[in-house]
Protein backbone atom coordinates (compact mmCIF):
# COMPACT_ATOMS: atom_id res chain seq x y z
CA UNK A 1 0.00 0.00 0.00
CA UNK A 2 1.24 3.61 -0.75
CA UNK A 3 -0.61 6.67 0.66
CA UNK A 4 -1.38 9.06 -2.52
CA UNK A 5 -1.89 12.71 -1.51
CA UNK A 6 -3.52 15.62 -4.28
CA UNK A 7 -2.79 19.52 -3.54
CA UNK A 8 -4.41 22.68 -5.18
CA UNK A 9 -6.00 22.54 -8.14
CA UNK A 10 -5.80 18.90 -8.41
CA UNK A 11 -7.51 18.49 -4.87
CA UNK A 12 -10.41 20.85 -6.29
CA UNK A 13 -11.25 18.74 -9.63
CA UNK A 14 -10.78 15.65 -7.79
CA UNK A 15 -13.19 16.63 -4.66
CA UNK A 16 -10.51 14.61 -2.18
CA UNK A 17 -7.22 15.15 -1.16
CA UNK A 18 -6.24 11.58 -0.04
CA UNK A 19 -6.73 8.33 -1.18
CA UNK A 20 -4.65 4.23 0.02
CA UNK A 21 -3.31 2.95 -3.21
CA UNK A 22 -2.49 -0.67 -3.81
CA UNK A 23 0.28 -0.55 -5.71
CA UNK A 24 0.55 -3.87 -8.80
CA UNK A 25 3.62 -5.30 -10.78
CA UNK A 26 3.38 -2.78 -13.66
CA UNK A 27 3.29 0.33 -11.42
CA UNK A 28 6.89 0.71 -11.27
CA UNK A 29 7.61 4.31 -11.37
CA UNK A 30 5.60 7.97 -10.69
CA UNK A 31 4.70 7.88 -14.48
CA UNK A 32 3.36 4.51 -14.29
CA UNK A 33 1.13 5.58 -11.17
CA UNK A 34 0.11 9.04 -13.21
CA UNK A 35 -1.04 6.55 -16.16
CA UNK A 36 -2.78 4.39 -14.24
CA UNK A 37 -4.70 7.18 -12.44
CA UNK A 38 -5.76 8.95 -15.49
CA UNK A 39 -7.22 5.65 -16.66
CA UNK A 40 -9.56 6.15 -14.24
CA UNK A 41 -11.53 8.28 -16.42
CA UNK A 42 -13.76 11.60 -15.74
CA UNK A 43 -11.57 14.05 -13.86
CA UNK A 44 -8.56 11.78 -13.59
CA UNK A 45 -7.93 11.83 -17.28
CA UNK A 46 -7.28 15.86 -17.15
CA UNK A 47 -5.40 15.66 -14.06
CA UNK A 48 -2.21 15.05 -15.40
CA UNK A 49 -2.65 16.46 -18.69
CA UNK A 50 -2.43 20.00 -20.26
CA UNK A 51 -0.68 22.51 -18.82
CA UNK A 52 -0.98 22.05 -15.77
CA UNK A 53 1.97 20.02 -15.64
CA UNK A 54 1.80 17.86 -12.17
CA UNK A 55 4.62 17.53 -10.44
CA UNK A 56 5.58 14.85 -7.71
CA UNK A 57 6.78 14.06 -4.26
CA UNK A 58 7.93 11.02 -2.36
CA UNK A 59 8.05 11.25 0.95
CA UNK A 60 8.28 14.94 1.38
CA UNK A 61 10.69 15.57 -1.73
CA UNK A 62 10.47 16.69 -5.02
CA UNK A 63 10.92 14.10 -7.89
CA UNK A 64 10.97 13.32 -11.73
CA UNK A 65 8.58 11.08 -12.92
CA UNK A 66 10.88 8.51 -13.78
CA UNK A 67 11.39 7.77 -9.56
CA UNK A 68 10.73 4.56 -8.24
CA UNK A 69 7.70 4.21 -5.74
CA UNK A 70 7.77 1.42 -3.25
CA UNK A 71 5.45 0.32 -0.56
CA UNK A 72 4.56 2.26 2.45
CA UNK A 73 5.53 5.72 0.46
CA UNK A 74 3.67 8.79 0.48
CA UNK A 75 2.86 10.31 -2.92
CA UNK A 76 1.66 13.67 -3.60
CA UNK A 77 0.70 15.29 -6.88
CA UNK A 78 0.22 19.10 -7.12
CA UNK A 79 0.75 21.81 -9.41
CA UNK A 80 3.92 23.80 -10.24
CA UNK A 81 4.63 25.81 -7.11
CA UNK A 82 3.49 29.34 -6.76
CA UNK A 83 4.97 30.52 -2.81
CA UNK A 84 6.69 33.68 -2.43
CA UNK B 1 18.75 28.46 10.39
CA UNK B 2 15.49 28.83 11.41
CA UNK B 3 12.10 28.43 9.17
CA UNK B 4 8.72 29.23 10.57
CA UNK B 5 5.29 28.12 7.92
CA UNK B 6 2.41 30.61 9.94
CA UNK B 7 -1.01 32.08 9.80
CA UNK B 8 -0.16 34.54 11.90
CA UNK B 9 1.70 38.27 10.72
CA UNK B 10 5.41 38.25 11.41
CA UNK B 11 7.61 41.58 13.10
CA UNK B 12 10.21 41.86 10.27
CA UNK B 13 12.32 44.66 12.30
CA UNK B 14 12.08 42.21 15.19
CA UNK B 15 13.10 39.16 13.07
CA UNK B 16 15.76 41.33 11.53
CA UNK B 17 17.70 42.23 14.59
CA UNK B 18 17.35 38.81 16.13
CA UNK B 19 18.86 37.58 13.35
CA UNK B 20 21.89 40.30 12.68
CA UNK B 21 22.60 40.25 16.49
CA UNK B 22 23.45 36.42 16.64
CA UNK B 23 26.76 36.89 15.91
CA UNK B 24 28.81 40.32 15.98
CA UNK B 25 31.08 39.80 13.55
CA UNK B 26 27.95 39.77 11.23
CA UNK B 27 28.69 42.62 9.03
CA UNK B 28 25.47 42.82 6.39
CA UNK B 29 21.53 41.45 6.67
CA UNK B 30 19.70 41.09 3.30
CA UNK B 31 16.01 40.56 3.30
CA UNK B 32 13.14 40.04 1.18
CA UNK B 33 9.45 40.84 1.99
CA UNK B 34 6.47 39.66 0.19
CA UNK B 35 3.53 40.85 0.11
CA UNK B 36 0.00 40.57 -1.32
CA UNK B 37 -0.50 43.04 -4.16
CA UNK B 38 -4.53 44.36 -4.68
CA UNK B 39 -3.34 43.99 -8.29
CA UNK B 40 -2.49 40.53 -10.70
CA UNK B 41 -2.67 40.82 -14.09
CA UNK B 42 -4.77 43.39 -14.22
CA UNK B 43 -7.04 42.55 -12.06
CA UNK B 44 -8.29 43.85 -8.59
CA UNK B 45 -7.52 41.52 -6.09
CA UNK B 46 -9.73 40.57 -2.73
CA UNK B 47 -7.80 38.16 -1.40
CA UNK B 48 -5.31 35.46 -1.51
CA UNK B 49 -5.28 31.96 0.00
CA UNK B 50 -2.11 30.15 0.45
CA UNK B 51 -2.06 26.51 0.82
CA UNK B 52 0.86 24.53 2.03
CA UNK B 53 1.72 20.08 2.12
CA UNK B 54 2.06 20.86 6.17
CA UNK B 55 4.27 17.61 6.06
CA UNK B 56 7.41 18.75 3.58
CA UNK B 57 6.68 22.72 3.89
CA UNK B 58 9.52 23.06 6.62
CA UNK B 59 11.99 20.42 5.20
CA UNK B 60 11.77 21.77 1.74
CA UNK B 61 12.51 25.45 3.45
CA UNK B 62 15.46 23.88 5.28
CA UNK B 63 17.17 22.34 2.61
CA UNK B 64 16.90 25.69 0.61
CA UNK B 65 18.75 26.90 3.63
CA UNK B 66 21.02 23.62 3.54
CA UNK B 67 21.65 24.68 -0.05
CA UNK B 68 22.23 28.31 -0.01
CA UNK B 69 24.73 27.21 2.85
CA UNK B 70 26.44 25.50 0.91
CA UNK B 71 27.05 27.56 -1.87
CA UNK B 72 27.96 31.04 0.05
CA UNK B 73 29.94 31.81 3.34
CA UNK B 74 26.54 32.71 5.33
CA UNK B 75 26.62 33.14 8.78
CA UNK B 76 22.77 32.22 9.76
CA UNK B 77 19.24 32.44 7.58
CA UNK B 78 15.71 32.88 8.28
CA UNK B 79 12.35 32.04 6.44
CA UNK B 80 9.18 32.95 7.79
CA UNK B 81 6.19 32.29 5.02
CA UNK B 82 2.49 32.76 6.14
CA UNK B 83 -0.20 30.11 5.03
CA UNK B 84 -4.10 30.75 4.75
CA UNK B 85 -6.12 34.02 3.71
CA UNK B 86 -4.26 37.33 3.13
CA UNK B 87 -5.34 40.59 2.13
CA UNK B 88 -3.56 43.18 0.03
CA UNK B 89 -0.67 44.59 1.99
CA UNK B 90 -0.24 41.93 4.05
CA UNK B 91 3.29 39.76 4.60
CA UNK B 92 3.58 36.64 2.90
CA UNK B 93 7.42 35.96 3.38
CA UNK B 94 10.28 36.96 5.13
CA UNK B 95 14.03 35.55 3.66
CA UNK B 96 16.98 37.26 5.62
CA UNK B 97 20.49 36.06 5.34
CA UNK B 98 23.17 37.62 7.42
CA UNK B 99 27.06 37.56 6.06
CA UNK B 100 30.31 39.38 7.16
CA UNK B 101 30.07 41.14 3.99
CA UNK B 102 27.44 42.13 1.16
CA UNK B 103 28.12 40.16 -1.88
CA UNK B 104 27.51 36.65 -0.65
CA UNK B 105 23.89 37.71 1.59
CA UNK B 106 22.63 39.39 -2.07
CA UNK B 107 23.25 36.00 -3.94
CA UNK B 108 21.90 33.81 -1.01
CA UNK B 109 19.12 35.50 -0.10
CA UNK B 110 18.12 36.15 -4.12
CA UNK B 111 19.01 32.06 -4.53
CA UNK B 112 16.50 31.39 -1.35
CA UNK B 113 13.86 33.21 -2.87
CA UNK B 114 14.37 32.01 -6.64
CA UNK B 115 14.15 28.14 -4.91
CA UNK B 116 11.35 28.95 -2.42
CA UNK B 117 9.01 30.35 -5.66
CA UNK B 118 9.87 26.84 -7.49
CA UNK B 119 10.51 24.02 -4.94
CA UNK B 120 8.48 25.07 -1.52
CA UNK B 121 5.08 23.42 -1.70
CA UNK B 122 2.91 26.62 -1.92
CA UNK B 123 -0.07 27.15 -3.83
CA UNK B 124 -1.79 30.45 -4.09
CA UNK B 125 -5.08 31.41 -4.99
CA UNK B 126 -6.70 34.55 -5.57
CA UNK B 127 -10.17 36.30 -5.14
CA UNK B 128 -11.38 39.38 -6.76
CA UNK B 129 -14.61 40.40 -9.21
CA UNK B 130 -13.02 37.34 -11.65
CA UNK B 131 -14.69 34.97 -9.12
CA UNK B 132 -11.56 32.51 -7.33
CA UNK B 133 -8.56 31.43 -9.95
CA UNK B 134 -5.26 29.34 -8.88
CA UNK B 135 -2.19 31.51 -9.43
CA UNK B 136 -0.17 29.83 -12.65
CA UNK B 137 3.60 29.38 -12.07
CA UNK B 138 5.98 31.63 -14.18
CA UNK B 139 8.39 30.10 -16.42
CA UNK B 140 10.42 33.18 -15.58
CA UNK B 141 10.41 31.75 -12.00
CA UNK B 142 12.13 28.43 -13.28
CA UNK B 143 14.29 30.89 -15.40
CA UNK B 144 14.94 32.65 -11.92
CA UNK B 145 16.47 29.37 -10.44
CA UNK B 146 18.14 27.80 -13.76
CA UNK B 147 20.52 30.71 -13.57
CA UNK B 148 22.31 29.26 -10.42
CA UNK B 149 23.06 26.34 -12.05
CA UNK B 150 24.53 27.96 -15.42
CA UNK B 151 27.52 29.76 -13.70
CA UNK B 152 26.21 33.02 -13.76
CA UNK B 153 26.52 33.29 -9.88
CA UNK C 1 13.01 58.57 -2.67
CA UNK C 2 14.08 59.23 1.12
CA UNK C 3 17.59 59.90 1.97
CA UNK C 4 18.54 60.40 5.96
CA UNK C 5 21.87 60.71 7.15
CA UNK C 6 22.31 60.89 10.92
CA UNK C 7 23.66 60.07 14.20
CA UNK C 8 20.67 58.81 15.48
CA UNK C 9 19.81 54.63 15.15
CA UNK C 10 17.08 53.77 12.80
CA UNK C 11 14.19 51.19 13.37
CA UNK C 12 14.83 49.40 10.24
CA UNK C 13 11.04 47.49 11.00
CA UNK C 14 9.26 50.95 10.92
CA UNK C 15 11.22 51.92 7.86
CA UNK C 16 10.49 49.08 5.66
CA UNK C 17 6.70 49.35 7.00
CA UNK C 18 6.14 52.46 5.77
CA UNK C 19 8.17 51.48 2.54
CA UNK C 20 6.32 48.64 1.23
CA UNK C 21 2.75 50.55 2.86
CA UNK C 22 3.22 53.54 0.12
CA UNK C 23 1.42 51.65 -2.64
CA UNK C 24 -0.92 48.66 -2.64
CA UNK C 25 0.32 46.58 -5.78
CA UNK C 26 3.74 46.51 -4.03
CA UNK C 27 4.92 43.02 -4.02
CA UNK C 28 8.57 42.71 -3.26
CA UNK C 29 10.75 44.56 -0.57
CA UNK C 30 14.04 43.92 -0.56
CA UNK C 31 16.78 45.77 2.15
CA UNK C 32 20.53 45.77 3.24
CA UNK C 33 21.54 46.60 6.77
CA UNK C 34 25.16 47.27 7.40
CA UNK C 35 26.27 46.39 10.71
CA UNK C 36 29.71 47.48 12.64
CA UNK C 37 31.81 44.05 13.18
CA UNK C 38 33.58 43.28 16.02
CA UNK C 39 36.21 42.06 13.98
CA UNK C 40 38.31 43.70 11.03
CA UNK C 41 41.39 42.24 8.97
CA UNK C 42 41.57 40.06 12.07
CA UNK C 43 41.58 42.21 14.77
CA UNK C 44 38.92 43.42 17.60
CA UNK C 45 37.54 46.54 16.89
CA UNK C 46 36.32 48.35 19.60
CA UNK C 47 34.10 51.66 17.48
CA UNK C 48 33.95 53.06 14.24
CA UNK C 49 34.00 56.29 13.23
CA UNK C 50 32.23 57.84 10.18
CA UNK C 51 32.88 61.10 8.73
CA UNK C 52 30.97 62.05 5.82
CA UNK C 53 31.19 65.52 3.62
CA UNK C 54 27.88 67.38 4.53
CA UNK C 55 26.95 69.36 2.13
CA UNK C 56 27.68 66.37 -0.69
CA UNK C 57 26.47 63.66 1.01
CA UNK C 58 22.56 63.81 0.22
CA UNK C 59 22.90 64.55 -3.36
CA UNK C 60 25.01 61.93 -4.29
CA UNK C 61 22.43 59.46 -2.20
CA UNK C 62 19.47 60.93 -3.78
CA UNK C 63 22.06 60.60 -6.92
CA UNK C 64 22.21 56.77 -6.41
CA UNK C 65 18.62 56.28 -6.17
CA UNK C 66 17.74 58.06 -9.13
CA UNK C 67 20.50 56.12 -11.34
CA UNK C 68 19.05 53.15 -9.74
CA UNK C 69 14.94 54.55 -10.69
CA UNK C 70 16.44 55.29 -14.31
CA UNK C 71 17.81 51.05 -14.44
CA UNK C 72 14.83 49.64 -13.00
CA UNK C 73 11.13 49.76 -12.50
CA UNK C 74 11.28 50.12 -8.88
CA UNK C 75 8.13 52.03 -6.82
CA UNK C 76 10.52 53.63 -4.25
CA UNK C 77 13.85 53.38 -2.40
CA UNK C 78 15.24 54.75 1.15
CA UNK C 79 18.70 55.47 2.16
CA UNK C 80 19.64 55.78 5.67
CA UNK C 81 23.03 56.20 6.72
CA UNK C 82 24.89 57.19 10.17
CA UNK C 83 27.64 59.35 10.67
CA UNK C 84 29.34 59.31 14.05
CA UNK C 85 31.06 57.09 16.53
CA UNK C 86 28.88 53.57 16.45
CA UNK C 87 30.15 50.42 18.66
CA UNK C 88 30.10 46.74 17.09
CA UNK C 89 26.78 45.02 16.53
CA UNK C 90 25.07 48.77 15.72
CA UNK C 91 23.51 49.83 12.53
CA UNK C 92 25.11 51.75 10.09
CA UNK C 93 23.14 51.24 7.07
CA UNK C 94 19.81 50.69 5.38
CA UNK C 95 19.32 50.47 1.70
CA UNK C 96 15.28 49.00 0.97
CA UNK C 97 13.81 49.08 -2.69
CA UNK C 98 10.43 47.98 -3.41
CA UNK C 99 8.52 47.07 -6.53
CA UNK C 100 5.91 44.72 -7.97
CA UNK C 101 8.36 41.26 -8.34
CA UNK C 102 11.40 40.27 -6.75
CA UNK C 103 13.62 40.52 -9.51
CA UNK C 104 13.90 43.87 -10.13
CA UNK C 105 14.27 44.91 -6.25
CA UNK C 106 17.25 42.94 -5.71
CA UNK C 107 19.13 44.40 -8.48
CA UNK C 108 18.21 48.02 -7.40
CA UNK C 109 19.34 46.92 -4.06
CA UNK C 110 22.31 45.95 -4.73
CA UNK C 111 23.12 48.13 -7.44
CA UNK C 112 22.75 50.91 -4.87
CA UNK C 113 25.03 49.59 -2.27
CA UNK C 114 27.64 49.14 -4.79
CA UNK C 115 27.36 52.82 -5.83
CA UNK C 116 27.13 54.14 -2.22
CA UNK C 117 30.39 52.52 -1.44
CA UNK C 118 31.98 53.80 -4.27
CA UNK C 119 30.26 57.21 -4.70
CA UNK C 120 29.15 58.45 -1.10
CA UNK C 121 31.72 60.45 0.64
CA UNK C 122 31.31 58.78 3.94
CA UNK C 123 35.03 57.68 5.13
CA UNK C 124 35.90 54.68 7.66
CA UNK C 125 37.96 54.92 11.38
CA UNK C 126 38.10 52.14 13.25
CA UNK C 127 39.39 52.27 16.98
CA UNK C 128 41.20 49.22 18.62
CA UNK C 129 44.16 47.52 20.28
CA UNK C 130 45.94 48.32 17.35
CA UNK C 131 45.20 52.04 17.96
CA UNK C 132 43.53 54.12 15.25
CA UNK C 133 43.47 53.70 11.60
CA UNK C 134 41.72 54.75 8.27
CA UNK C 135 39.55 51.55 6.56
CA UNK C 136 41.11 51.39 3.13
CA UNK C 137 38.96 51.21 0.31
CA UNK C 138 38.90 48.11 -1.64
CA UNK C 139 38.96 46.97 -4.80
CA UNK C 140 36.71 44.49 -4.96
CA UNK C 141 34.13 47.49 -4.16
CA UNK C 142 35.33 49.13 -7.29
CA UNK C 143 35.09 45.88 -9.11
CA UNK C 144 31.25 45.30 -8.15
CA UNK C 145 30.65 48.86 -9.19
CA UNK C 146 31.68 48.00 -12.82
CA UNK C 147 29.87 45.04 -13.08
CA UNK C 148 26.54 47.52 -13.27
CA UNK C 149 27.89 49.22 -16.85
CA UNK C 150 29.47 45.95 -17.81
CA UNK C 151 26.31 44.58 -19.59
CA UNK C 152 26.02 41.76 -17.20
CA UNK C 153 22.69 42.78 -14.80
CA UNK D 1 39.02 82.57 -5.38
CA UNK D 2 38.20 78.97 -4.68
CA UNK D 3 37.55 77.40 -1.43
CA UNK D 4 39.48 74.05 -0.72
CA UNK D 5 37.70 71.31 1.39
CA UNK D 6 40.23 68.35 2.72
CA UNK D 7 38.66 65.23 4.40
CA UNK D 8 39.31 62.35 6.08
CA UNK D 9 43.32 61.36 6.13
CA UNK D 10 43.91 64.65 4.41
CA UNK D 11 42.54 66.51 6.74
CA UNK D 12 44.39 64.68 9.26
CA UNK D 13 47.78 64.94 7.69
CA UNK D 14 47.32 68.54 6.87
CA UNK D 15 45.71 69.58 10.31
CA UNK D 16 43.11 71.91 8.72
CA UNK D 17 40.40 71.59 7.05
CA UNK D 18 39.88 74.50 4.62
CA UNK D 19 41.11 76.99 3.27
CA UNK D 20 40.66 80.22 -0.28
CA UNK D 21 42.73 79.90 -2.91
CA UNK D 22 43.56 82.51 -5.58
CA UNK D 23 43.50 80.60 -8.53
CA UNK D 24 46.13 81.28 -11.24
CA UNK D 25 45.99 81.38 -15.20
CA UNK D 26 48.21 78.24 -15.31
CA UNK D 27 46.15 76.26 -12.35
CA UNK D 28 43.23 74.74 -15.22
CA UNK D 29 42.32 71.62 -14.33
CA UNK D 30 42.02 69.52 -10.57
CA UNK D 31 45.35 67.96 -12.04
CA UNK D 32 46.96 71.40 -11.86
CA UNK D 33 45.77 72.33 -8.84
CA UNK D 34 46.98 69.04 -7.16
CA UNK D 35 50.38 69.64 -8.76
CA UNK D 36 50.30 73.09 -7.25
CA UNK D 37 49.47 71.96 -3.89
CA UNK D 38 51.91 69.35 -3.96
CA UNK D 39 54.64 71.61 -4.81
CA UNK D 40 54.24 73.10 -1.05
CA UNK D 41 56.31 70.73 0.66
CA UNK D 42 55.90 68.39 3.56
CA UNK D 43 52.76 67.19 4.02
CA UNK D 44 51.77 68.66 0.59
CA UNK D 45 54.03 66.36 -1.23
CA UNK D 46 52.40 63.17 0.23
CA UNK D 47 48.51 64.25 -0.56
CA UNK D 48 48.43 63.15 -3.52
CA UNK D 49 50.88 60.27 -4.04
CA UNK D 50 51.34 56.79 -3.01
CA UNK D 51 48.50 54.13 -2.49
CA UNK D 52 45.89 56.67 -1.24
CA UNK D 53 45.07 58.01 -4.78
CA UNK D 54 43.08 60.94 -4.07
CA UNK D 55 39.83 61.33 -5.22
CA UNK D 56 38.24 65.02 -5.98
CA UNK D 57 34.96 67.10 -5.84
CA UNK D 58 33.80 69.87 -7.93
CA UNK D 59 30.47 71.52 -6.06
CA UNK D 60 29.72 68.12 -4.65
CA UNK D 61 29.95 66.02 -7.60
CA UNK D 62 32.90 63.95 -8.35
CA UNK D 63 35.05 64.39 -10.94
CA UNK D 64 38.04 63.22 -12.87
CA UNK D 65 41.29 64.86 -12.28
CA UNK D 66 41.04 66.22 -15.89
CA UNK D 67 38.06 68.29 -15.06
CA UNK D 68 38.50 71.95 -15.24
CA UNK D 69 38.00 74.91 -12.45
CA UNK D 70 36.37 77.99 -12.43
CA UNK D 71 36.32 80.88 -10.15
CA UNK D 72 33.68 80.54 -7.39
CA UNK D 73 33.95 76.84 -7.29
CA UNK D 74 33.66 74.10 -4.34
CA UNK D 75 36.85 72.08 -4.79
CA UNK D 76 37.11 68.92 -2.18
CA UNK D 77 39.80 66.09 -1.08
CA UNK D 78 39.67 63.25 -0.07
CA UNK D 79 40.76 59.40 -0.16
CA UNK D 80 38.38 56.73 -1.72
CA UNK D 81 35.33 56.42 0.25
CA UNK D 82 34.27 54.05 2.28
CA UNK D 83 30.82 53.94 3.41
CA UNK D 84 28.44 51.60 3.75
Amino acid sequence: MIKILYFARLKESLKFSSEDFQLTENIVTVADLMAHLSARGDAWGALFAGKTNTRAAINHALVENSAVIKAGDEVAFFPPVTGG
Amino acid sequence: MTVRVQTADFDAGFELNQLRLLRPDTGAVVSFIGQVRDLNEGDNVSSLTLEHYPEMTEKALQDIIAKAKSNWNIFDALIIHRVGTLKPTEQIVLVAVTSAHRGEAFKACEFMMDYLKTEAPFWKKEKGVFGERWIEAKTTDDDAKLRWTAGNN
